[in-house]
């Protein structure tokens, strides 16, 4: 690969609010950014923040942001020097990595035989048991369909199925018993060719109660590794981080350092270099194992930049520019708390994905709120990728005061077209569990019974009637679609506001 | 108000209970609002339409509301109710249900995408919550399920097949 | 007054983006609001996002926003125990405040005493050059129009001439020489009634090469006074600040300290309660003078917020609730640098005041940035009101980092109906003069000469060409207002749609 | 391509320069667009009336543009640039001016305001720049100011008086 040389025009071969993420911090660095396209997402809002822009390919992820080939034209055809894979689709592509150091194209993250020792997940517990990292119990090797049966009996339900190259929450799967070993395997491994094109799947021990606490680090080409502290991700559905908060409420500072001091060990025994995180899980004994390790910028990264001051994307860009760190571990220092909501387009009660062009929006602002948004009013949640809307977060003094603006902030949060999860994030901050801190993986698996019909005190269905009323009558105010009905309220209206002049 | 005209009427169904509604117009954009005998002082205002600032008793609302018919999705602060209005007047004072009460079910996919897999077959018996297909969309699977007890009719759809929402999936009876 | 109790219900005797502000600051504190409105205002922003809403009157502020009884009046309907001034309007009146106690309602703000004590600004320079704080020479107290030219002349031009109600960059002209003192008088005597309704001035000592420094203070009940740090804002045009930043890039740590001193001995000095603001005169020397005390929240109160970590509006709800400062002086540190454009509807050229109805509007936001605003898209800016549209602030870990991410944002900020002042904002922030941080109130005067025709580089022209063409051609695709040169263009585009379907 | 049609002529006026401009629509909202023979590959798409997403040589570019008439005022990241679209077939290749050159100068309100003063009167000689009249706007006073040298013939205001937006408040000759 091209020795390190400052950065003049980066590709964003991503899509979505983490490649308006990038061009932004490409744009802060006095970095061109260049963004890729497929067809549907011509119009998209990262393709408007970039300075260039070139397609890709069609819809489908396979056949647009997936295809190494095309990333690669896109970046001769534009004179973009790196690239930066955000997160998912290439992004932890070892062959993709190595593509680009062939092409002179510096790649903005670790080197292709990192990504491979920690991408594929049975080869990373490997390295970690030998670099005397703790591991959590599985299976040694990846396994055939005929031989999950057999090894899950060995390990003991309940087991976890994992996709060797998943991660980010895909992939994965809890079986708690034989039952429903069939079905799972079925699923996990559909996901797994669809979203990283490698279907081969491990076990690993079901640990109960646990707490999904990961660790930032950063390395440069200088040999430094330092951790930006912890972020705690317990708050999931269906393996799903749904909300994110750092400090975790759940360690101390004893086990926050010595967690730390594993991560840049971790990191380092792979010679790690740029932004990676090293996800643990920590049992009810505070106990942590190392679980994988994601070789690229994490989806929650925000919280970590409200809390340290840091900002990681241009940190990566730094780093691949061959710039040293400017922070020993000592300078790094958490401040306040900080809470991501990810705002998916679905539907609030049965949680299927809800697309649909979006007719109104009303993000939040003010004190303490950072919206990373993907979107516009007018733009197209289309089925094609991830539901994500945007990520909301919210920083303050303390927990408390970051929880309190975060429900504020939902309380503003309007979006109309698309499905959205805002009720069933304040239905989690209202939760006396979350709000106490002390809350696992099983959080929304056990509590989560559907939203509650009202909300305290209030009555919201004859808020809901009187909307409703208003709404019937405004609408014919506007006479469209008039009906028979709408006639009749009309005469009727007529006559009140004969009345009301007279009377 | 010394004289008024005649209030509107209306049977408003909301989470299954049906209450009374009477709207009077004091002037435009004012209305006088009684449910179930309880009135209420409403200003109204359009932002756009289906977008409203309401001030009820004094109350800030803002709310959205998507009207089909006579049925209203109303949006509050990210929590969606569903309000049907109907005209008692034009009805003879009985509100009409659409809804299909018994009989054969159809199992519809609920967005756009993609057959996984059928987990029934035609004659099987399913419960209330019994798996039927996997639909996957957005890159999430996702398991329909039978909305009540019944025996399998007919599959329409076969796995690998694209689905539009609200397509019919399956018919139960 | 009554003796201090938490805050139940808090009515916002304000509108725009302050009203909003505080709506928002009840909200994470579980505070209810109250907002008014005034007829053009029922659909503006505050009204919105309060919990109540009442009327105080028609769209003039002299009869709505301005008069006590229908201030009171709303509270007395709404059942609120509090009041907020805000700032501006009602926020300096000390009978207002006197009136609130009267009727048993708690002002969230200083005493009566302590308003008039600053709020006049001729008895404040008495009180500090008492209590041993510095002060810019001056007229000893306010002056009839005979006598303005003698004490002029006494003094030597240049003078500034102020009203004594004044504050905000409002009710205050420079005056160079006897040639333009006429005018100048009749001027600021007219702004000062129609915007303090008290038309009273005085003269003092114009300093040259001055440097607008502030300190944020806060004092609660228990007699304990600390100082939030210090705001630089001498950025001004027409004396009206136009971007502050913090710290201030001007003063070291020792002048930092001692002004921070001197600014709680100020507030001290006169029993101060709530937030205020020391505002100081800084010479090229360094010396600082005391200007005035503006004895409510500042416009730019959300930099001291972004660097301190310090929410400055809950910490007024509080105090007036009675509430101890949980700092002791050494708690608060500053961390980083933010910097605030605040964005006018104003013609980026003239710089007119330019009303109109937002039909589109395109808020940046993502790492660092932050937006206080009063509008929504639909939103009417009305001509009855300030111009500001909305404060745009920007946090880096350094001066530098919170430029570059200023300018990103402001590179995202697209609105449309009102005029904007972005490009002014760009253009500040790309000046050396001001990227060296060495600069003083006399930057815009002496150096904006409008702004520069094209960007480095950049083909403006040709961009627009082009944009204009497409807006040409696409508007007819769209079929409004056919006419003529329309249909002729209709008819070529047939014929290349024919052309390249054969070709 | 091989073939095409005959490109639109235009003639642009922007910053008082006049340049030449040829448009060929290569396919739906795909233009070559050539200024002063500097040929320049354009995708364009409409995001809603009035703004749109250009890509002009892979550059990506967001603007808004308010057109009325042969008038297009274009936003580009706040910058607004006044462009005038002339069709050269249409007026046989002369651009046609309509901005009034010199003669008597009428002095307008720029915003809705009111009058605080009026600081000339009529018989007065002025310099451009000349101070007229002051108009308070939105809490802010604003000096009207004489675009050129005259004499002032007319002043339609008085004091205190509210005006609106592009009202001739006086003449100059």
């Amino acid at each position: 690969m091209p020795s390190p040389k400052p950065l003049r025009r980066v590709l964003i071969a991503n899509r979505g609010e983490i490649a308006v993420r990038i061009a932004r911090a490409c744009r802060e660095l006095g970095i061109e950014s260049v963004a890729v396209y497929s067809e549907p997402d011509r119009t998209a809002l990262h393709v408007q923040v970039a300075d260039f822009a070139y397609p890709v390919g069609p819809a489908p992820s396979s056949q647009s942001y997936l295809v190494v080939d095309n990333i690669i034209a896109a970046a001769k055809a534009t004179g973009a020097d790196a690239i930066h894979p955000g997160y998912g689709f290439l992004a932890e592509n070892a062959a993709f990595a190595r593509r680009c150091a062939a092409e002179g194209i510096t790649f903005v993250g670790p080197t292709p035989d990192a990504i491979i020792a920690m991408g594929d997940k049975v080869e990373a517990r490997k390295r970690m048991i030998a670099a005397g990292v703790p591991v959590v119990p599985g299976s040694k090797d990846t396994l055939r369909d005929d031989e999950v049966a057999a090894e899950a009996e060995r390990i003991g339900y309940p087991v976890m199925l994992k996709a060797s190259a998943g991660g980010g929450g895909k992939g994965m799967r809890m079986i708690p018993g034989k039952a429903e070993l069939a079905s799972a395997l079925r699923a996990v491994r559909s996901e797994a060719k669809s979203s990283f094109g490698d279907d081969r799947l491990y076990l690993e021990k079901f640990v109960l109660g646990p707490h999904h606490v990961e660790v930032q680090v950063l390395a440069d080409t200088h040999g430094h590794t330092v951790h930006v502290f912890e972020r705690e991700c317990s708050v999931q559905r269906r393996h799903q981080k749904v909300i994110e908060e750092s400090p975790s409420p759940f360690i101390d500072d004893k086990i926050r350092h010595a967690m730390g001091e594993v991560a840049v060990k971790a990191a380092a025994s792979v010679g790690y270099v740029g932004a990676g995180t090293i996800e643990f899980m920590v049992g009810a004994d505070k106990n942590f194992y190392f679980l994988e390790m994601n070789t690229r910028i994490q989806v929650e990264h925000p919280i970590t930049e409200m809390v340290t001051g840091i900002d990681l994307v241009q940190a990566q860009l730094r780093i691949a520019g061959g710039e040293p760190l400017p922070w020993r571990q000592q300078d790094i220092a958490q401040r306040g708390h900080a809470i991501e909501c990810r705002i998916y387009a679905e539907d609030p009660v049965t949680f299927f994905p809800a697309p649909g062009k979006i007719s109104l929006l009303r993000v939040p602002s003010g004190i303490g709120i950072r919206d990373d948004s993907s979107v516009y009013e007018g733009a197209e949640v289309t089925v094609h990728y991830d539901p994500m809307i945007s990520k909301l977060v919210a920083w303050g003094a303390d927990r408390d005061e970051a929880i309190r603006r975060m429900l504020r902030a939902l309380a503003e949060y309007r979006i109309q077209g698309p499905g959205a999860n805002i009720a069933f994030h304040r239905w989690v901050l209202e939760h006396p569990r979350f709000r106490s801190g002390n809350y696992d993986t099983n959080f929304i698996p056990q509590e989560y019974k559907g939203l509650p019909a009202a909300e305290d005190g209030a009555d919201p269905s004859a808020t809901a009637i009187i909307a409703a009323v208003v709404a019937m009558l405004e609408r014919q105010d506007r006479s469209t679609g008039a009906k028979a009905p709408a006639q009749a309220q009309s005469a009727w209206r007529a006559n009140a506001r004969r009345e009301a002049i007279h009377g | 108000m010394a004289r008024q005209q005649d209030p509107l009427k209306l049977s408003a169904r909301v989470d299954g209970a049906a209450r009374e509604v009477e709207v009077v117009e004091v002037a435009p954009h004012i209305y006088r609002i009684t449910i179930d005998g309880v009135e209420h002082a409403v200003d109204a205002r359009t932002l756009r339409p289906g977008s409203f600032s309401l001030l009820i008793d004094q109350h800030s609302v803002a709310c959205d509301v998507r009207t089909d018919g006579d049925k209203h999705r109303v949006d509050l602060a990210g929590r969606t109710i569903e309000v049907r209005l109907i005209d008692t007047l034009r009805h003879g004072g009985v509100a009409v249900e659409t809804e299909t009460v018994g009989g054969p079910q159809e199992i519809r996919a609920m967005m756009p995408g993609k057959i996984v897999t059928v987990l029934v077959a035609v004659g099987d018996a399913v419960e209330k919550g019994t798996g039927v297909l996997v639909v996957e969309a957005m890159k999430m699977e996702n398991e329909v399920k039978s909305a009540g007890p019944g025996v399998v009719k007919e599959i329409l759809v076969q796995p690998g097949q694209a689905v539009e929402s609200g397509e019919i999936l399956a018919r139960l009876e």
